[in-house]
């Protein structure tokens, strides 16, 4: 790292100079190129690569399978040049050399593992009792039909190839990057998404359009998928420049925001009430099943994310808000069936839910973080057995169910889950409640008790803040907004079994409130449309049905990859980007200081907090309350 | 909002209007005649205002469930809805792998060839079948369905499809409620277009209760399932049955999928001292239950009858399985052949074999071979070439024909009945001697049951 | 006097006697979080045998310049030299094996160990056989210590903990011995022994480096005295001629200039 | 609580004529170590009381069982007459009793204004319905609590005012977060206000300002007040009486001059004559 | 004391401040408590009075069942320690660790495998099985190791939910990889040698030779383990940095050898854990997330981060769902007790739990401290 003396009195904002241009870096080059190897070996032998040839995207000639397969090298010929930043920020340019002949070493360094698996594959080796993905048809991808030596020339020539172009990719300045990257993620997508393109544009009065863009029941035609290509990669690029950075909009506040804040919110309403009309029953069926979600994400929410209490567990509420639905409205009920209308089942749901709420919040209140989330975990885990129970069977149906759970009516019509178009709206219209709910919580002084609570229990208690009323309310309004879930998903489905309330569904919940941004209802709902919408819930298919198959391997990766780039989240609040993000602000605030405050020599703080950040300080002397209680 | 709905209307006509347009131009599109089927959509909100779906309608008249039509060069369209992933993964990807073989078998439908598309999951659940089944009832390109594999998904799903005018036939569902009652009346969950070529779990339960009680001569059973909608319907059936028949099920109880340590549950039962267990659950807990029932004091020498669900190589297999009835439906497929494909058992195991590296996992597999096969038939003998060379299947029609429709299969006669049941819902028990053996179908066969009508 | 000027007194401060290598030095050290600054061009010298105290305000780079001593925070430019040798990249280990050892603020011992324990870990690093005599070199001179070799730490007085903190770090046979802010939060009486065990330990031969805020205490005695101020050594000087210095007194001995 | 010898209407009330904070026979162990064993202790109203004592004393497990964190083993603790003892923490502050930590416990990613808000909970009552149908109550105690904090802070001058309102909390220099933390314990408009080692680790001039700011607390706010320093400069400037505490129990009390002068004080505490401290 | 006596009230009784600090969350808690205590009373009276009018399973039964328990909780104790040790360092729950387990155990499996196919399994089989313990050990160790440096290590400073979340990504991601490598089948390890099966007399009582061995091993790595913890030096330093990080590393301890150290450990106790499990009750891709719960669960039971308390807790956890559905809920007469063992066992952690907050042997509030 370069190294130069700064003027010390304007030292404090002085950062070190870009250093030159780095030569060809071999070491990392085959570093990135040995992992992109194992991850191209590792990807044809989970079967991606054969699974997914057969789904053709873009007509006539690439499957997905040979996407993801491509894939591989491309994104490892760019990796394989990139300098990795300094400690003080910055990525400096690339040499051309650099880029390409390093991609040229990480795009050979590709081709070994494949290579070997073609030989092994060529072999009269038997694996497929041990990897049963490993069949001959994969040869046949990996050589792209070539036989013979051939074939390993065919590997080498795409890996190299691709890594080439990934190096190129290097080279070009970083918005335009950016762009192109945002191009193709559009372009596959739509690809992908056939069926909904045919629907959407059809209510449009487009239908001619899909033709023009599609094959029916299969990918986008070649050519209007260059053509999408560069206009979406040109509107990027011209997007790219006009936004403020993440940053800039993090930090602003006042009117600005505001106006920018409202004008969000009424596209948003406009979208929300328009988009069910056009946009075909997979789309709204997916987003019924989103907005289940996000309900149960809001609730989630207040708990973990405004309270700081660990619930793994949630689940726990949907199950009461569904079975007590089930119970309540089906006539095929086996123990008690008063048939109630799901309007007048509704408030005694909520009102159970919030029972529940405080039957588990009160054994938990005086345990600490972690023992709360084993003890909510285990109260999801004995629900579900009981739900499932033979002794339970005379009220609950055991693995039977209950089923014939009557729509919800509206009006003159019920709704149900065979017109997903009016479930959405009614879903939309409990999610709308339940953000408003979560909203005026927050800013008020239940909120802030909440905020205080996250923080450091035994001060807040300290404080005067009644911790154990606090926790409870936590318990019981999550409870409350994500049993709205359950009632509608009995409605929807007209049925309830037990295996919709499997553990899986907490930790899926948890994952999209962290991944959202804890604490931040856009967030939140943002992690819902990502994660379920896109990906699909734990028993639910998301719009890739295709995936469903590596659902959980992109999910387990996706996880792992954005708590270590992005740990607050895709829409993390102000107040957890600050804690995750102590350091980068510090910094802010020291600049800050600089321009208003001079009185004060030595309370710039920076030290003793940038120490704090990295190493919280232990309680110094004994017996100061920093136990639990 | 009304205003909407037209405009919503009208843009739907247009599209219908350009769809044809184009059509005429290139060739090469799916092409829906049938007005009210011009937006599926627009349509599906008029169709599905009941979602109660009146079981007691007749059977639609030809003609108002609107057509399906494929341009020349176009494939037909069928989807397959099975659990493919998560836990009961092998019980739905011979399914539909089954499927794949049997349309590969069948060929052309009159010069048009057929596509399966992108396989959808039932997740084995009832939030996922009624999601995936959502998906497929918005393709109007779409003649038909197989699937699902859980009878818990194919509630919501055949209800769907049903309303959507499609047809369903479904490999594995056995739940009674999902076709008839034992009083020869509509199930619970009963829809139209909805067929099955599985057996109906009420069956089963007898034959393992008749089996028990008069060719063994026992009386005290025990009985266990898993909490699979699909053993815990079994052994209630049976517990009915063989009550009603004078025994006496002496410990009726379950594990959880998942369970390995079966130790509690198997002292539970030998302290009513049953001579008999019926233990009708899969692989892996099965498994488990054979391994350890043996070093259970008092269990030494009971009889143990599983069911279908246990009947593969991975519990075959194991030297403790030796012993074991195996009640389900019939599995001699051998010498059987399907008379459409005119294709054999054996054949298709080395087909399926060849194709997928493995033996199939589950016992369904020739069940969704026959109602893939009956699906196509159907199709054959309904479509109609048009002038143009499009061909047209009339939904209504489809359903009739399936109604009506019988032919020899790999698992033996097919016959739907008003109900949809299809089977031959004759159930055999076998009893397996020799873990050499590993294929089901080559275990001799002890009692054959077959419902008295 | 201004910053410059303090500055340019530090930078030419006190020699250091022919001959003898510093058991710790730093020359012209920058260190930054992220992109702020911490310590500007910081020189340090502490000669075998010595005590020296680095005295400054909250935030003005002591803990950094602790941190840098011990390898939690790299440089990013200049050089820390460990008994002559350039320490830059070493880990903590490394520096703790060649002789640096730290008394940390707040004692923090490890509670839920016992005394023995606290004491051997001290030593973690060694391998010699004369651990044990180091112990009973450590009883000698804290004889209450041994009464309560198999007391959990936690459950000691604040006076106790401090021996056994000092005597842990003494076990790993430190060429420097590295006190942080020995005074802070202490009761006087406690402050006074504290100050006299750093005095015990120094005229035993063990260099010794005090960061302190406690000035008057730390100067009493020091043989040297370093003044930081956000991130600057601003004074270098013997500890009497900095008592004694009127802006020192003025800004960090508490009298205000009236 | 019949028995009184006092009206009982005044008890707990701002009426009751006997001292703020009388405790009598104190007693608490932690896993069978005793931290205090047996404390007798008065404050009363409108004065400044100083704990002092070698570290381990038990100063500030005093200070703990006094505001509930931890119940006494033993003892009563009277607060306006009424017997607080057991009572949990946030019960103990609703009772007009505060205070402030000596490892400094702010809610480190509140900004400054949130922090001293939370202090105001005690004082609000308004629930989430009222803030899920915004009403009245509700929208007068928003502006309520936050003009409050705004006030308590203005308190500290040009120290917590301006743009730092919006900071939070862990970029505060370490003197801000001690003053901040008093700050948030004032909001919660406390009688008696328990400070632990306010000045550590401030440098003179800040130990000045807040020693100054000590006194200010009780002319301008009217609150009582009880703190434990190391600092004897601070106790000698502050104080009307200082207790003296070792081992759990007292071993001294009376005025700065009186205890300083102490031998047995001298002997655990001081080290040596308080004066000669001063000049050292 | 001031020399006027004020006026004050009365000393509350013991009665009224007792009930004083009783809020109505203590009178929840006391309905719970003595309502399971009242429940479990009856269903063990139940349980009796069934017994002696010769009903339910015989005295051998119950018997036999209570070693069963006692090894199938054991293997939870080892899987549990590796649960607890990463917690008492790093402080979060490692949630991938139940795939740590299921890849001993199935690395293992090829290993045994490709001995029996060797025909090393048949002719030697201490030494097969000990060679397989070892591919085992070294696979969950490696493993453990592998997800450290990969996803924890660069989170040290992180609030504990983001490693938590990282470790839900983790499991995750090792689960369907290895269902995506190696299929869904169960797989079945070859049959134990013949003097493996069977009953052995202990005192009398005859215990199954397999369950037996679960028990021995358990039992020795436990207490290797706790001698390489209380004796070694490495030991002291895992203790140490477990304690203070920062304190650690001062003492020359390398904070990041003795983390992988940590994982390493607990990584090879769920490699032993998961040979044995493996052996008894084949592999799958999905075989450690149960266990792994549960392990946790035990880990908590005996009180985070105490070592002993992990194996105690797994034992614990063995004996409360093997043996408490059928003599507690059989004795209340509920149907079909057997499938609710999960449920007993997690209705046991609650109520451990509410009697003692901080697990059987966690550290008690403060009695480490004082003022």
């Amino acid at each position: 790292m370069a190294t130069t003396t700064t003027p010390t009195t304007s030292a404090a904002t002085s950062s070190a100079p870009a250093p030159a241009a780095p030569g060809v870096d071999v070491a990392r080059a085959v570093r990135v190129g040995a992992i992109g190897s194992v991850a191209l070996a590792f990807v044809a032998a989970i079967g991606m690569l054969q699974t997914f040839d057969n789904r053709v995207v873009f007509v006539p000639f690439l499957s997905l399978g040979d996407v993801i397969f491509f894939a591989v090298p491309l994104v490892t010929g760019y990796l394989a040049g990139v300098v990795p930043p300094g400690p003080m920020g910055g990525t400096p340019r690339v040499s051309a050399a650099r880029a390409l002949l390093g991609a040229a070493i990480a795009g050979v360094v590709v081709a070994a593992l494949p290579a070997v698996l073609i030989a092994t594959l060529r072999s009269d080796l038997d694996l497929r009792r041990t990897f049963p993905n490993l069949s001959p048809g994969l040869a046949q991808i990996l050589t792209l039909g070539q036989e013979g030596a051939a074939g390993y020339l065919a590997l080498l020539a795409v890996c190299v190839g691709l890594a080439l172009v990934g190096g190129a990719l290097l080279l070009t300045e970083e918005r335009m990057r950016r762009a192109v990257v945002r191009g193709v993620e559009i372009v596959l997508v739509l690809a992908l998404i056939e069926l909904i393109a045919r629907q959407f544009l059809g209510n449009l009065g487009l239908g001619a359009l899909h033709q023009r863009l599609y094959v029916t029941n299969s990918g986008l035609r070649w050519l209007p998928a260059v053509v999408l290509f560069v206009l979406f990669t040109a509107v990027s690029y011209v997007l790219a420049g006009r936004r403020a950075s993440a940053r800039e909009r993090m930090l602003r506040t006042g009117p600005e925001r505001q106006r920018r804040s409202l004008i969000v919110t009424l596209v948003l309403a406009a979208a929300l009430l328009v988009m069910p009309m056009l946009v075909g029953s997979i789309v709204n069926e997916l987003f019924v099943n989103v907005g289940l979600f996000m309900l149960m994400a809001l609730g989630l929410n207040i708990i973990v994310g405004y309270s700081g209490l660990l619930d793994l567990g949630h689940v726990t509420f949907f199950a009461v808000g569904a079975y007590g639905m089930a119970v309540l409205t089906s006539p095929a009920s086996p123990g008690f069936a008063p048939e109630l209308g799901w309007w007048l089942a509704l408030p005694i749901i909520v009102a159970m839910a919030a029972a529940a709420g405080i039957f588990v919040g009160t054994p938990v209140i005086r345990l600490r973080g972690d023992y709360l989330a084993i003890v909510t975990l285990g109260f999801a885990a004995i629900l579900e057995r009981l739900f499932i129970s033979d002794w339970l069977r005379p009220y609950f149906g055991g693995a039977q169910g209950i089923r014939r759970i009557p729509g919800v009516s509206v009006g003159a019509t019920t709704v149900s889950g065979t017109d997903p178009r009016a479930m959405l709206y009614l879903t939309i219209g409990f999610v709308l409640v339940a953000v408003y709910v979560s909203w005026r919580l927050q800013g008020s002084r239940i909120g802030r008790a909440w905020a205080a609570l996250r923080e450091d229990e035994t001060t807040a208690q300290a404080m005067g803040v009644d911790t154990t009323k606090a926790k409870l309310m936590a318990f019981v309004a999550g409870a409350m907004i994500s049993s709205f879930a359950g009632a509608l998903f009995a409605a929807k489905v007209g049925s309830v079994f037990p295996n919709s309330f499997e553990l899986l569904v907490s930790i899926v919940i948890l994952v999209i409130v962290i991944v959202g941004g804890m604490g931040h209802i856009p967030g939140v709902l943002l992690g819902a449309v990502v994660l379920i919408g896109i990906l699909g819930g734990p028993r639910l298919p998301g719009l890739l049905q295709e995936f469903q198959d590596y659902k959980m391997l992109i999910y387990g990766t996706l996880l792992v990859y954005m708590m270590l780039m992005k740990p607050e989240g895709l829409l993390p609040s102000v107040r957890r980007t600050r804690e995750l993000h102590q350091e980068e602000f510090l910094q802010d605030a020291w600049f800050d200081k600089k321009g208003h405050f001079t009185d004060d020599p030595d309370a710039t703080g920076a030290e003793v907090a940038v120490t704090e950040a990295s190493a919280p300080p232990i309680a110094g002397d004994a017996a100061d309350g920093t136990e639990p209680r | 909002m009304r205003m909407l709905r037209k405009g919503v209307r009208t843009a739907a006509i247009v599209a219908a209007a350009s769809l044809v347009l184009t059509a005429c131009g290139n060739g090469d599109t799916a092409d829906l005649t049938d007005d009210t089927e011009a937006d599926a959509d627009a349509t599906g909100d008029e169709e599905t205002d009941d979602p109660g779906d009146d079981p007691d309608e007749d059977a639609a008249e030809a003609g108002d469930l609107g057509s399906v039509t494929y341009q020349e060069g176009e494939a037909i369209q069928i989807r397959s809805l099975e659990a493919i992933s998560g836990d009961v993964a092998f019980l739905g990807i011979p399914n539909q792998r089954g499927t794949e073989i049997a349309i590969a078998d069948y060929g052309d439908v009159q010069g048009f060839a057929v596509e399966l598309g992108t396989p959808l999951d039932d997740l084995c659940s009832a939030d996922g079948g009624q999601s995936a089944a959502q998906t497929i009832v918005s393709d109007d390109t779409v003649a038909g369905v197989i699937g699902t594999s859980c009878s818990g998904a194919g509630v919501p799903a055949s209800e769907l499809i049903s309303s959507a005018g499609m047809v369903m036939v479904s490999a594995s569902n056995t739940n009674p409620a999902l076709t008839q009652t034992p009083f020869g009346t509509e199930g619970e969950n009963f829809s139209e277009g909805y067929y099955r070529t599985a057996h109906n779990d009420l069956y089963q339960g007898a034959a393992v209760a008749e089996f028990v009680y008069e060719e063994l001569g026992l009386t005290q059973m025990a009985a266990i399932h898993d909490g699979d909608p699909y053993t815990d319907g079994l052994t209630t059936a049976f517990q009915d049955a063989f009550t009603e028949l004078g025994g006496e099920v002496v410990v009726y109880t379950a594990v959880n999928k998942g369970d390995t340590d079966m130790v509690p549950v198997l002292t539970e039962v030998a302290g009513e001292n049953p001579e008999g267990i019926f233990v009708p659950i899969f692989p892996p807990e099965v498994n488990r239950v054979a391994e350890q029932y043996v070093n259970v004091e008092g269990l030494e020498d009971v009889v143990m009858i599983s069911a279908d669900g246990a009947q593969v190589e991975g519990f075959l297999e194991i030297a403790e399985a030796e012993g074991f009835y195996f009640s389900g439906p019939s599995l001699q497929f051998e010498g059987n052949n399907n008379e459409i494909t005119d294709k054999s058992a054996t054949d298709f195991l080395e087909d399926y074999q060849e194709q997928y590296g493995e033996a199939p996992s589950a016992a369904f597999w020739a069940h969704a071979y026959d109602a893939t096969t009956l699906l196509l038939q159907a199709i054959d003998n309904v479509a109609e070439v048009g002038d143009d060379g499009s061909l047209t299947i009339d939904r209504a029609a489809l359903r009739d024909e399936l109604y009506s429709t019988s032919f020899q299969g790999l698992i033996g006669q097919i016959t739907c009945d008003e109900f949809g049941d299809c089977g031959a819902g004759e159930i055999q028990i076998i009893l397996h001697e020799d873990s050499s053996v590993t294929d089901a179908t080559q275990i001799p066969v002890v009692y054959t049951f077959v419902p008295s009508e | 006097m201004s910053i410059q000027e303090f500055v340019d007194t530090a930078t030419d401060g006190t020699p250091a006697p022919e001959g003898e290598i510093p058991v710790l030095e730093f020359r012209a050290v920058d260190t930054f979080y992220g992109a702020v600054h911490i310590l500007k061009n910081v020189d340090l010298r502490i000669q075998p045998g010595e005590m020296v105290c680095l005295l400054g305000g909250n935030a003005s780079g002591k803990t950094t310049t602790l941190k840098t001593i011990l390898g939690m925070v790299e440089p990013a430019a200049g050089e820390v030299r460990i008994d002559g040798e350039v320490a830059n990249g070493w880990t903590t280990a490394d520096r703790v094996a060649r002789g640096v050892s730290m008394v940390p603020e707040n004692r923090r011992l490890f509670k839920r160990m016992n005394v023995l324990e606290n004491l051997r870990i001290g030593a973690y690093l060694r391998n010699d056989d004369e651990i044990d005599a180091d112990l009973d070199h450590i009883f000698e001179m804290f004889p209450r210590v041994k009464e309560r070799l198999n007391q959990k730490a936690g459950t000691l007085s604040g006076g106790e903990q401090q021996m056994v903190a000092v005597g842990r770090a003494l076990m790993a046979r430190p060429k420097v011995l590295l006190m942080d802010e020995p005074s802070m939060g202490l009761a006087p009486v406690l402050v006074q022994q504290n100050f006299e065990i750093i005095a015990q330990i120094h005229e035993a031969g063990t260099a010794v480096f005090v960061v302190e805020q406690n000035a008057n205490m730390a100067l009493s005695i020091a043989d040297r005295g370093y003044v930081l101020q956000t991130g600057q050594i601003v004074l270098a000087d013997d500890a009497d001629k900095l008592l004694a210095n009127p802006q020192m007194r003025e800004a960090y001995l508490g009298e205000m200039p009236d | 609580m019949s028995a009184s010898t006092a009206p009982a209407a005044t008890i707990g009330t701002d009426e009751w004529p006997g001292p703020l904070l009388e405790i009598r026979d104190l007693k608490k162990n932690f896993g069978g170590i005793q931290a205090l064993g047996g404390v007798d202790f008065t404050v009363e109203r409108g004065s400044i009381v100083s704990v002092i004592g070698p570290n381990g004393a038990g100063k500030t497990s005093f200070f703990n069982v006094i505001s509930g964190l931890f119940p006494p083993d033993e003892g009563e603790i009277y607060f306006k007459g009424e017997d607080i003892a057991g009572l949990a923490p946030n019960q103990i502050t609703d009772r007009r009793l505060a205070r402030t930590f000596q490892n400094v416990k702010l809610f480190p990613n509140l900004t400054v204004l949130e922090n001293v808000m939370v202090g105001r909970h005690c004082r609000t009552r308004s629930g989430a319905w009222d803030a899920i149908l915004q009403t009245p109550r509700y929208r007068r105690e928003q502006k309520e609590t936050e003009e409050y904090a705004r006030e308590v802070l203005s308190f500290f001058g040009s120290r917590l005012a301006g743009y730092r309102l919006e900071q939070p909390a862990f970029v505060l220099s370490y003197a801000n977060r001690r003053r901040l933390e008093i700050a948030r314990a004032m909001a919660t408009a406390p009688d008696l206000l328990l400070l632990d080692e306010p000045t550590a680790g401030m440098n003179p001039r800040e130990t000045l300002e807040l020693t100054e700011l000590i006194g200010r607390l009780r002319s301008d706010k009217g609150f009582t007040v009880v703190l434990i320093e190391h600092d004897m400069k601070v106790v000698a400037d502050v104080s009307d009486r200082v207790t003296v505490f070792d081992h759990g129990v007292r071993l001294a009390e009376g005025t700065y001059a009186e205890v300083s002068t102490d031998d047995k004080v001298i002997e655990a505490y001081l080290g040596r004559p308080a004066d000669e401290e001063k000049t050292a | 004391m001031t020399a006027t006596d004020p006026p004050r009230t009365q000393a509350p009784s013991l009665f009224t401040r007792a009930r004083r600090r009783l809020t109505w969350v203590d009178s929840f808690l006391w309905v719970i408590r003595v309502g399971a205590v009242l429940l479990i009373a009856w269903g063990l009276i139940g349980s009796i009075q069934r017994f002696t009018a010769g009903l339910g399973p015989t005295g051998s039964q119950w018997r036999d069942l209570l070693v069963a328990a006692i090894a199938f909780g054991a293997m939870y104790g080892l899987i549990a320690i590796g649960y607890s040790m990463v917690y008492g360092v790093l402080g979060f729950i490692n949630f991938a660790h139940g795939e740590v387990f299921m890849s001993g155990a199935f690395i293992g499996y090829f290993a045994a495998t490709a001995l029996s196919n060797g025909g090393l399994w048949q002719s030697n089989p201490i030494i097969a099985m000990l060679l397989t313990l070892l591919v085992s050990m070294a696979t969950s160790t490696f493993m453990a190791v592998l997800v450290e440096r990969v996803a924890y290590r660069r989170l040290r400073s992180s609030p504990r939910l983001i490693p938590l979340i990282t470790s839900i990504g983790v499991s995750f991601f090792l689960q369907y990889s290895f269902l995506g490598l190696f299929g869904a089948t169960v797989r079945t390890y070859p049959t134990l040698p013949p003097f493996m099966t069977g009953n052995i007399d202990i005192l009398g009582v005859p215990v199954q030779r397999s369950q037996l061995l679960v028990i021995v091993v358990a039992a020795v790595a436990m207490s290797g383990l706790w001698q390489f913890v209380t004796r070694t030096k490495t030991g002291r330093a895992m203790r140490a940095v477990a304690e203070d990080k920062e304190i650690a590393a001062l003492m020359g301890i390398n904070v990041d050898r003795t983390i992988v150290t940590t994982f390493a450990v607990g990584g090879a106790m769920a490699g032993i854990a998961g040979m044995l499990y493996g052996q008894l009750y084949g592999v799958s891709f999905f075989m450690g997330f149960l266990p792994g719960i549960k392990a946790f669960t035990a880990a908590v039971l005996g009180g985070i981060g105490v070592i002993p308390g992990a194996m105690a807790g797994g034992v614990l956890l063995g004996l409360f769902e093997g043996v408490g559905p059928l003599l507690i809920l059989g004795g209340l007469g509920i149907a079909s007790p057997s499938q609710l063992r999960d449920a007993v066992a997690f209705s046991a952690l609650v109520l451990v739990l509410i009697f003692r907050p901080s697990g059987l042997f966690g550290e008690a509030v403060g009695a480490e401290d004082r003022a």
